[in-house]
């Protein structure tokens, strides 16, 4: 499913409807979180991802107006090399992790309260506070950059 | 459910990402790809931490919640990303009305 | 106690000074201040000369030793000087001569401008004291140092005339062919280091070092050592430089082309005649070098149409005799004749320098002829020359050449059949250019007819001297054959020279080899009488055409090795050292830009390109990591 | 005490002569510079008998186990003297040379002397490196800044050949250092840690070693730098250039690789005295040809370190200690020939031997130093060349190779060429008839009089009297000399 | 930690500087000011005096080397703000926000520099490379500025992708983000999952650094970028960044250093050979410096290579060394209308005192004795000469040097012994001080590294 849609989304023309296919995806991966038992990676998940980050990218593709096939094709080979490229480095890398000692173990599913809220809250704002507060630092930078360059001058 | 799983599906839609940067031209849809390649990171994460959980549960009652963690912050530096990354296509786009990145050759050599 | 001989120091010394005063004051001096230094420094040394000469055979002999010249590690070279019969009797000769010559030179450099004068004084002054140092060192380093130094003055005085580029070319010749000669020279003295660690004389030659060489050693020494002389003395093959030398003044051709120099070779071999001795293969190669260069010269000298040529190819020819006695072990016997032949040969040279003198510069004898009546004393002492010269008795050459002939003939018949020819040639040729010179009818133009006229007294007195001195010279050494206890100088010299085996030939023998030689040799002259009475110039052909052109040797030479050498030189130049040698090197330095040039085309600017090749080499990693490594 | 001074003098001086704007007042400045300098170094041969004055030795980077730590043995007193000795020459010689921006010009050659002083007196690889770079970055500038009109691309070759050189040298530096077992980069070290490589690693370190000092030196076939840069620099330069620098080569030779690496030296012995004997020959050959004087004498300096390389490898006394004395007599004669040939650039402005002549008519008193000069380049005895260049073939005969009489006879043969190119040269030079480039010319003035003189003076004491000299090197010689005795000595006895 | 938050306050002051200052000159002097203080706290922590008492819970430990090199790192950006930072006022209007996010910059090195927790240097990272695409931008109405930014924003968030990836299947193999914990002792072969993990780590960092064949963005980025802000990601953030990486790979996977030194060898010899090679051909002095960037990257990363002693000791050495003298350079490239090589002629006439200081740090660039950049890469070569094995790496390391003089000295070449038209140069009094401070400090180094090294052992 996942798969599937993530191939959709490169594939398609239209940046609109890849960008339709990519949400699709990030669905995908919040129902593989909540299989997880993960709640609330899935929530934000869906709320950072799915909702802000791809609507602000319609936004802008809308504002663009590139929602018709504008690309022109670029050549054929680099694009096969391109996908020849993905699929080796795919292929390598599977190669080369199937055998991992920890290959038999198994990932906890549904059970498991790691996955909620209140521990996550928790160590966040223990062990993680320092982190926290970093990022804040990277979203101001972030900040300070948007409006740096949306400024017009 | 085997851990193998999640390494191979969290592979495959890196892959992809990768080979959506490689194949696209439309610089908005490289850089969705490179959130896509993100995700992949997430899921494998949460993936381990919870296979880390199951490990060390006995002894340790949080152990695999820095997985999660880290997926957070992941998700937090992605979206100052977005923020700039989007903040520079648009400037791009007002200069030269496209967001082809082949027209990008004035540097090189 | 203080040896009489102390003082030896300053016979090399004053000439020395002479030079420096000289050499220094050129620009200062006047003429007659520059000729009184100049002659008076060797006149000194000459005094000098005669006493140590009169100790000497008092018995008195003196190796004072300086200082240590080099000494490094166990090899020691000292300053030192060796004053013992052989020594003694060279110097006399060599001041002897020198002085006179310096007299003459006084008035035939009359014309040059003072500081050319001075220059040449400068020069003869230095000439002679190298050649001093060549024959009072006490090891074969300083007499290489005088070897080369009398080298030194002979180019710088054939080259005196700097303005001709001939004459320069002569100089560097003689000075280069002299260098081939040396470095054989040099390979010999290393030799002798590396297997005996010492090059004085008195210990070379004694007889416990003389054990440790094996004959090989010997042989090569020797043979090293001849080639050396061969540079020096104008022998087959290095031969070729002593008749350019003709380009410096006559008095320089007299002095050192001549009388001294050129015998430094002699008295190097009569030197260490005990390793000769001890080489048969060597004596013998240089018993037949001699004989082939005075046959080769003589052969040359008879159609040469330079007066001074033909004196230096008798040289040339005389030397060769030398080389034969040494050659024959007859070693007196060749000091003998280098005595003599240091006398008349100067005369000769300085009688066809008052003529060249009187010709106002004119070489060529086909212009001259008839000079006898303008220039008597000049003609008288020039015969004497030619008699002496010739060997006929008693003037002083036929001793010395009777001596060679007699241990030519005592070696080998064939030897001495050789030898005689040569001596036939030498006063054919000798009274050729006497005869052409002096008698028949004046060829050269009117002003120069009328130009003619006798050198001063400074040239002519010498002249005289010499003269007499051809004529007695001889006395030192008369034969036993002819009057007992005559040959004084071999009991001179035996101390210094050891007589091996005697194998005398009976006195009636002797007498038939003086006769058939003087005979003969007067059969020639008057030959030359007949055929140069009267000459007339004509082309030489056949033969002689060959004769003139000197057997084409120098053209050989020419083609066979310093053509080669140019060539090989040019193509070294223009095409090896630029293209491979230097092409390697600028080769990297295009390398490196070509790869460049190349390399900026990997930066495509695409950023599809940059991700590829990225996940590429990623991949390749991954592949060489995971599957490759283990 | 005195090594410092002599490093310090050049040093501060001119860094001073940066800011002396007035041409004649920096000249006089560094000529007075450098004659302090002479004093220092003759001063250090009064001192040779307590040679607690001669070294010095304090801590720089002890993190890196290296010390500043200078000394004078007899070595470096011969190199040292011929440094201090042929500054003051070259600068009298070169009085009436008029300079662009004579500060920097005078300012970079005393740099570059300090450079040299620091090569020669370093006994620490790591000091050493650093000074055998300084030497070299002056005279880069000099070179490419006053030289000729092909000059940037010339010495930009000449600066990276001889760089990449070095770097190589660095190389084998690092490599023993990382042998020694104090860690540490004094020679003593380096010495002790020598002595320890296997066969294998002593090749290695030799070459990568001998690579930089052969192009310095430079040894055929690494000399093509050495002829361009030569005719291009400006002769003050060039003087330097090839009577001190080329030395380095040499004396790194003497003191870094044969005491160290003794064992591979030996055995390459075989394979590159040949090759030097090929060099001299070569460079002979092609001498005999050139038309422009500087390449002439550039290319005949190249013969004469050829007979260099040849002592070296002859590693017994006779030839090291030949060596030892040619190195400054090839110094001062080579120094004499530049001076000779700027002179003659200058009046004429011409080098071409084809419009040359007769200048012993318009010039003699300047035809008698270079008849004289020319003779001391041939090695004529009672010169100061011909002492060492004895030496050097009685070390070649006597040396330990199967070939040593081909070798001898070789080089031999290059005595004779190089009568001929050298007599070629004054013949073409100073005799025959002037023209109308000659004609004109008026006699050397008292500068060069008293700079000449200096030189003929040199030649002529060490040429007569070389003992002194030979003594002030005996001691090196023999312990390097031993060295090979003692690797020659099984080979001698096979058991 | 100091410096990490008093960075980030700056960072903070400036951003509402330009509320309140109007002149630009005011400004100016307050980042100037606060890199003083910055400099000021750091050295502080260093004598032991802790401003804030904050547990990070392992997660950062500003160890001496951390802190030593933030000094060396604070003092250069001190001395680039003293060079260029009226120079900033060219690219935009922005002229505040410029030193804000330099303050910002300056927070990641700090965090980058001084990370135990491999999610710390994730953010500093990041931290680093955001506002860093930001600045590359910030010259708007310059198309090649613009492209610049986007295609080092790709790549630099592809990188990240990896970096992600990395870190998480170290993750998978040793369940914690802590490097010790990742060093940890194990027997037997390391887990494929941690050196896959370990190989996409080294990937994203070579990246960063700009190490062949990851070092594509670097020479159109540096040429593309506002030659002041080239000036300072080429030199600070390249130098923080390869703190982090050699702090990354001796840290936590010490234990491996025999799975990757191979590969670090050859991407060095790579790095090498691209880098030098390339720089020979280049006509425009900035791209030539980009790639000698690259060059230089080549030669720090035998410290990663040889992970000794000496080769940190050595790095830090490095990053003082070609800080001061990049830094330098482009000081006086940005003053210069001509940006090729013809436009150095003639400059040692019209301006001596720019030429000869140029000419030091060129030297120091191409490893002359005497100046700081000899010592370092003599640093660089003794560390991985120590390793005892891969000559062939140090002789390649060498050549390639000597290769690197080509290009510097066409520069030196042109200054000198090449005649130009002089261009008018405006070099304030202040501006010639601090670059003869900065040659004297290169030389001094030269001769006295310890001065630097010396505070290691303190």
């Amino acid at each position: 499913m996942a798969i599937f849609s993530g191939l959709m989304m490169i594939t398609s023309k239209n940046p609109v409807h890849s960008v339709l296919w990519l949400i699709v995806t990030f669905f995908a991966i919040s129902g593989h979180y909540i299989l997880l038992n993960a709640q609330f990676l899935a929530i934000v998940n869906i709320i950072v991802y799915a909702g802000a980050i791809m609507v602000l990218f319609l936004f802008v593709i809308m504002l663009m107006n590139l929602n018709k096939e504008t690309e022109p094709q670029k050549n054929r080979w680099l694009k096969l090399a391109g996908a020849v490229a993905g699929g080796c480095l795919l292929l390598v890398m599977v190669a080369a992790l199937k055998d991992s000692d920890i290959k038999q173990q198994q990932a906890l599913v549904k059970e498991g309260n790691i996955g909620l809220i209140q521990t996550l809250g928790k160590e966040l704002f223990s062990t993680y506070v320092v982190p926290f507060e970093i990022s804040s630092i990277l979203f101001l930078s972030a900040m300070v950059g948007a409006v740096v360059i949306g400024k017009k001058d | 459910m085997p851990i193998n799983y999640y390494i191979f599906l969290a592979l495959a839609l890196f892959s992809i990402g990768v080979a959506g940067v490689l194949t696209r031209r439309n610089a908005i849809i490289i850089f969705m790809c490179i959130e896509l390649m993100l995700n992949a990171v997430n899921l494998l994460l949460v993936a381990f931490s919870k296979m880390h959980h199951l490990q060390m549960a006995t002894t340790n009652a949080v152990a695999g919640t820095d997985g999660q963690l880290f997926v957070f912050f992941i998700m937090v530096v992605a979206a100052a990303e977005v923020s700039v990354g989007l903040a520079i296509i648009v400037m791009m786009y007002r200069n030269i009305h496209s967001v082809d990145v082949n027209f990008l050759n004035r540097l090189k050599h | 106690m203080q040896n009489a001989l102390q003082i030896v120091y300053l016979i090399p010394l004053l000439p020395l000074i002479g030079f420096l005063i000289n050499g220094l004051g050129r620009n200062y001096l006047s003429k007659p201040v520059i000729s009184l230094v100049g002659c008076g420094t060797i006149l000194a040394s000459f005094i000098l000369s005669i006493w140590v000469f009169i100790q000497v055979r008092g018995g008195n002999t003196f190796d004072p030793h300086y200082f240590n010249f080099i000494s490094v590690g166990k090899l020691v070279i000292p300053f030192a000087f060796k004053i013992d019969q052989l020594s003694s009797l060279f110097l006399l000769i060599i001041t002897g001569v020198g002085f006179l010559i310096h007299v003459y030179s006084t008035s035939y450099m009359h014309e040059e401008k003072p500081e050319h004068f001075g220059r040449y004084f400068s020069y003869l002054n230095l000439f002679v004291f190298s050649m001093l140092l060549l024959v009072m060192g006490a090891n074969f380093v300083i007499l290489f140092i005088g070897w080369e130094g009398v080298g030194l003055c002979s180019y710088l005085l054939i080259g005196y005339w700097f303005k001709n580029t001939a004459y320069n070319k002569a100089a560097s010749k003689a000075f280069i062919m002299n260098r081939i000669g040396d470095l054989a020279f040099l390979i010999a003295i290393f030799w002798l280091i590396a297997k005996l660690g010492t090059v004085s004389f008195s210990e070379v030659f004694a007889a416990t070092n003389l054990a440790k060489l094996k004959t090989l050693d010997i042989t090569v020494i020797t043979i090293l050592l001849f080639i050396g002389a061969t540079g020096k003395s104008a022998q087959i093959p290095l031969y070729t430089w002593l008749p350019d030398a003709m380009a410096g003044p006559t008095p320089v051709s007299a002095l050192i082309h001549a009388a001294t120099m050129v015998t430094a070779g002699i008295y190097m071999i009569a030197r260490s005649n005990v390793l000769y001795s001890m080489s048969h293969i060597t004596m013998d190669i240089v018993a037949y070098t001699g004989l082939a260069t005075a046959l080769l010269a003589a052969t040359i000298a008879l159609k040469q149409n330079d007066i001074k040529k033909v004196l230096a190819y008798s040289t040339v020819s005389q030397l060769g005799f030398m080389f034969l006695a040494l050659g024959t072990g007859a070693y007196v016997a060749a000091v003998f004749h280098v005595m003599t032949h240091a006398f008349f040969k100067a005369l000769l040279f300085l009688g066809s320098g008052s003529v060249i003198h009187a010709m106002s510069g004119e070489q060529d004898i086909r212009y001259m002829g008839g000079l006898s009546k303008k220039l008597k004393i000049t003609f008288i002492t020039f015969l004497i020359g030619c008699i002496a010269i010739a060997g006929i008795p008693p003037f002083s050459g036929f001793f010395s050449k009777d001596a060679i002939l007699l241990s030519a003939y005592i070696k080998s018949p064939v030897l001495y059949g050789i030898a005689l020819f040569t001596a036939m040639l030498t006063a054919f040729y000798m009274f050729r250019l006497f005869f052409i010179t002096f008698t028949g009818s004046f060829r050269g133009t009117e002003e120069q007819k009328h130009h003619l006229h006798e050198s001063p007294a400074a040239m002519t007195i010498p002249l005289v001297i010499l003269a007499v001195l051809s004529i007695i010279g001889g006395l030192v050494g008369v034969p036993e054959a002819i009057m007992h206890g005559g040959d004084k100088l071999t009991a001179f010299l035996s101390p210094v020279i050891a007589q091996h085996a005697e194998h005398t030939v009976a006195h009636s023998t002797e007498y038939m080899l003086m006769g058939l030689s003087t005979g003969l040799v007067i059969v020639m002259i008057i030959a030359a009488w007949f055929i140069f009475r009267n000459y007339q110039a004509k082309e030489a052909t056949g033969l002689g055409k060959v004769l003139e052109n000197k057997w084409y040797v120098d053209e050989i030479y020419d083609t066979l090795i310093v053509k080669p050498l140019k060539k090989l030189g040019s193509f070294l130049n223009d095409i090896f050292e630029k293209n491979v040698v230097d092409g390697m090197v600028n080769g990297v330095g295009k390398l490196v830009n070509y790869g460049s040039r190349q390399m900026r085309l990997l930066q495509s600017g695409q950023v599809g390109a940059y991700v590829l090749l990225m996940v590429l080499s990623m991949v390749v990693f991954f592949v060489i990591q995971f599957f490759i490594r283990k | 005490m005195i090594a410092v001074l002599l490093i310090l003098v050049p040093l501060l001086t001119g860094f001073a002569s940066f800011f002396i704007k007035n041409e004649k007042t920096v000249r006089s400045w560094a000529l007075f510079s450098s004659l302090v300098t002479l004093g220092v170094s003759l001063t250090g041969l009064i001192w040779l008998k307590d040679p607690k004055y001669l070294s010095h030795t304090c801590e720089w980077l002890p993190a890196l186990g290296s010390s500043f730590s200078v000394k004078l043995d007899g070595l470096g007193l011969l190199l040292t003297l011929l440094n201090a000795i042929s500054f003051p020459v070259i600068f009298i010689a070169t009085w009436n040379t008029p300079y662009r921006k004579a500060n920097n010009f005078f300012a970079l050659m005393l740099l570059g002397q300090a450079g040299m002083m620091g090569v020669f007196l370093a006994m620490d690889a790591l000091l050493f490196y650093f000074f055998w770079e300084l030497a070299l970055i002056p005279m880069y500038f000099l070179c490419s800044q006053w030289g000729g009109e092909k000059r940037i691309a010339v010495t930009f070759k000449f600066f990276i050949y001889t760089f990449v050189g070095s770097l190589l040298m660095l190389i084998g530096i690092l490599y023993l250092y990382n042998k020694t077992t104090s860690h540490s980069f004094s020679i003593q070290a380096f010495y002790d840690a020598g002595a320890t490589l296997s066969a294998k690693q002593q090749n290695l370190v030799f070459w990568l070693m001998f690579i930089a000092f052969a192009i310095k030196m430079p040894i055929f076939p690494l000399h093509t730098w050495q002829p361009d840069t030569y005719e291009q620099a400006p002769t003050a330069t060039t003087m330097a250039l090839s009577g001190v620098m080329v030395k380095m080569g040499v004396f790194g030779v003497l003191r870094w690789l044969f005491p160290i690496v003794s064992g591979a030296a030996f055995q390459w012995g075989d394979f590159l005295t040949p090759l030097s004997i090929i060099g001299m020959i070569y460079a002979s050959l092609i001498a005999l040809r050139q038309d422009d004087m500087k390449r002439l004498i550039a290319y005949s300096s190249i013969a004469h370190i050829g007979l260099l390389s040849a002592g070296l490898f002859t590693q017994n006394t006779s030839g090291l200690q030949g060596v030892m004395i040619q190195m400054f007599s090839h110094g001062i004669n080579i120094i004499g020939l530049w001076i000779v040939v700027e002179w003659i650039e200058r009046k004429t402005g011409t080098r071409k031997l084809s419009q040359l002549g007769g200048l012993a008519q318009t010039a003699p008193s300047l035809a008698v130093f270079f008849v004289i000069i020319a003779l001391a380049n041939i090695a004529l005895p009672l010169t100061n060349a011909f002492v060492g260049e004895f030496l050097i073939f009685n070390g070649i005969l006597s040396s330990y190779t199967q070939y040593y009489l081909w070798f001898t006879v070789m080089a031999g043969i290059c005595i004779i060429l190089g009568a001929a190119y050298t007599l070629r040269m004054v013949r073409k030079a100073a005799y025959g008839n002037t023209n109308e480039i000659t004609g004109a010319v008026t006699d050397i003035s008292l500068s060069e009089k008293v700079a000449l003189g200096i030189i003929v003076l040199l030649i002529f004491c060490i040429g007569v009297f070389p003992q002194p000299m030979l003594d002030l090197t005996s001691g090196v010689t023999e312990s390097i000399a031993n060295k090979f005795e003692v690797i020659r000595y099984p080979v001698v006895m096979p058991k | 930690m100091n410096a990490l938050i008093v960075s980030a306050v700056l960072g903070v002051v400036m951003m509402f500087s330009s509320v309140w200052l109007k002149s630009k000159a005011a400004i100016r002097n307050v980042a100037i000011a606060g890199m003083v203080l910055l400099v000021a706290v750091n050295i502080m922590e260093f004598c032991g005096v802790q401003l804030f008492h904050i547990d990070t819970k392992g997660m950062i430990s500003f160890d001496k080397f951390a802190l030593v090199f933030n000094t060396v790192i604070f003092v250069s950006t001190l001395l680039y703000y003293l060079l260029s930072a009226r120079d900033m006022e060219k690219v935009g209007l922005n002229y505040a926000e410029y030193f804000a996010l330099i303050f910002f910059i300056l927070c990641g090195v700090t965090l980058s520099s001084s990370f135990q927790s491999l999610l710390v240097l994730f953010l500093g990272i990041e931290i680093i490379s955001i506002p860093l695409y930001i600045l590359t931008g910030s010259d708007k109405r310059n198309l090649k500025s613009n492209e610049a930014a986007l295609k080092y924003f790709l790549l630099g968030s592809f990188s990240t992708g990896i970096l992600l990836m990395g870190i998480a299947l170290v993750y998978g193999a040793k369940g914690s983000f802590n490097t010790e914990v990742i060093d940890a002792y194990f027997q037997g072969s390391p887990s494929v999952l941690l050196i896959g993990g370990m190989l996409l780590l080294m990937f994203a960092m070579a990246f960063k650094v700009s190490v062949v064949p990851f070092h594509f963005w670097t020479p159109d980025v540096y040429d593309g970028a506002p030659t002041v802000f080239t000036s300072f990601m080429a030199t600070i953030v390249k130098a923080a960044v390869f703190v982090a990486f050699i702090r990354l790979f001796d840290q936590a996977f010490g234990l491996l250093q025999a799975q990757w030194q191979l590969f670090i060898a050859v991407l060095t010899a790579l790095t090498l050979l691209i880098g030098n090679i390339t720089a020979v051909f280049q006509q425009s002095v900035k791209r030539m410096l980009a790639y000698s960037s690259i060059s230089q990257a080549g030669f720090m990363l035998l410290a990663v290579y040889a992970m000794n002693t000496d080769a940190k000791e050595g790095l830090l050495l490095y990053t003082a060394a070609y800080c001061l003298a990049t830094i330098g350079i482009f000081a006086v490239l940005i003053k210069m209308s001509d940006y090729t090589f013809e436009g150095f002629n003639g400059l040692a006439k019209s301006q001596p005192l720019l030429a000869a200081t140029t000419t030091v740090f060129l030297l120091s660039l191409a490893g002359i004795p005497m100046t700081a950049g000899f010592l370092s890469k003599f640093y660089m070569l003794k560390a991985a000469m120590a390793t005892g094995k891969n000559l062939w790496l140090v002789i390649f390391a060498v050549l390639m040097a000597a290769v690197s003089v080509y290009y510097y000295f066409r520069v030196i070449q042109a200054m000198y012994f090449k005649e130009g038209e002089p261009q008018q140069i405006s070099a304030t009094a202040s501006f010639k001080w601090t670059l003869i401070f900065l040659a004297a400090l290169v030389i001094l180094l030269g001769i006295f590294p310890g001065l630097i090294i010396g505070w290691l052992y303190f």
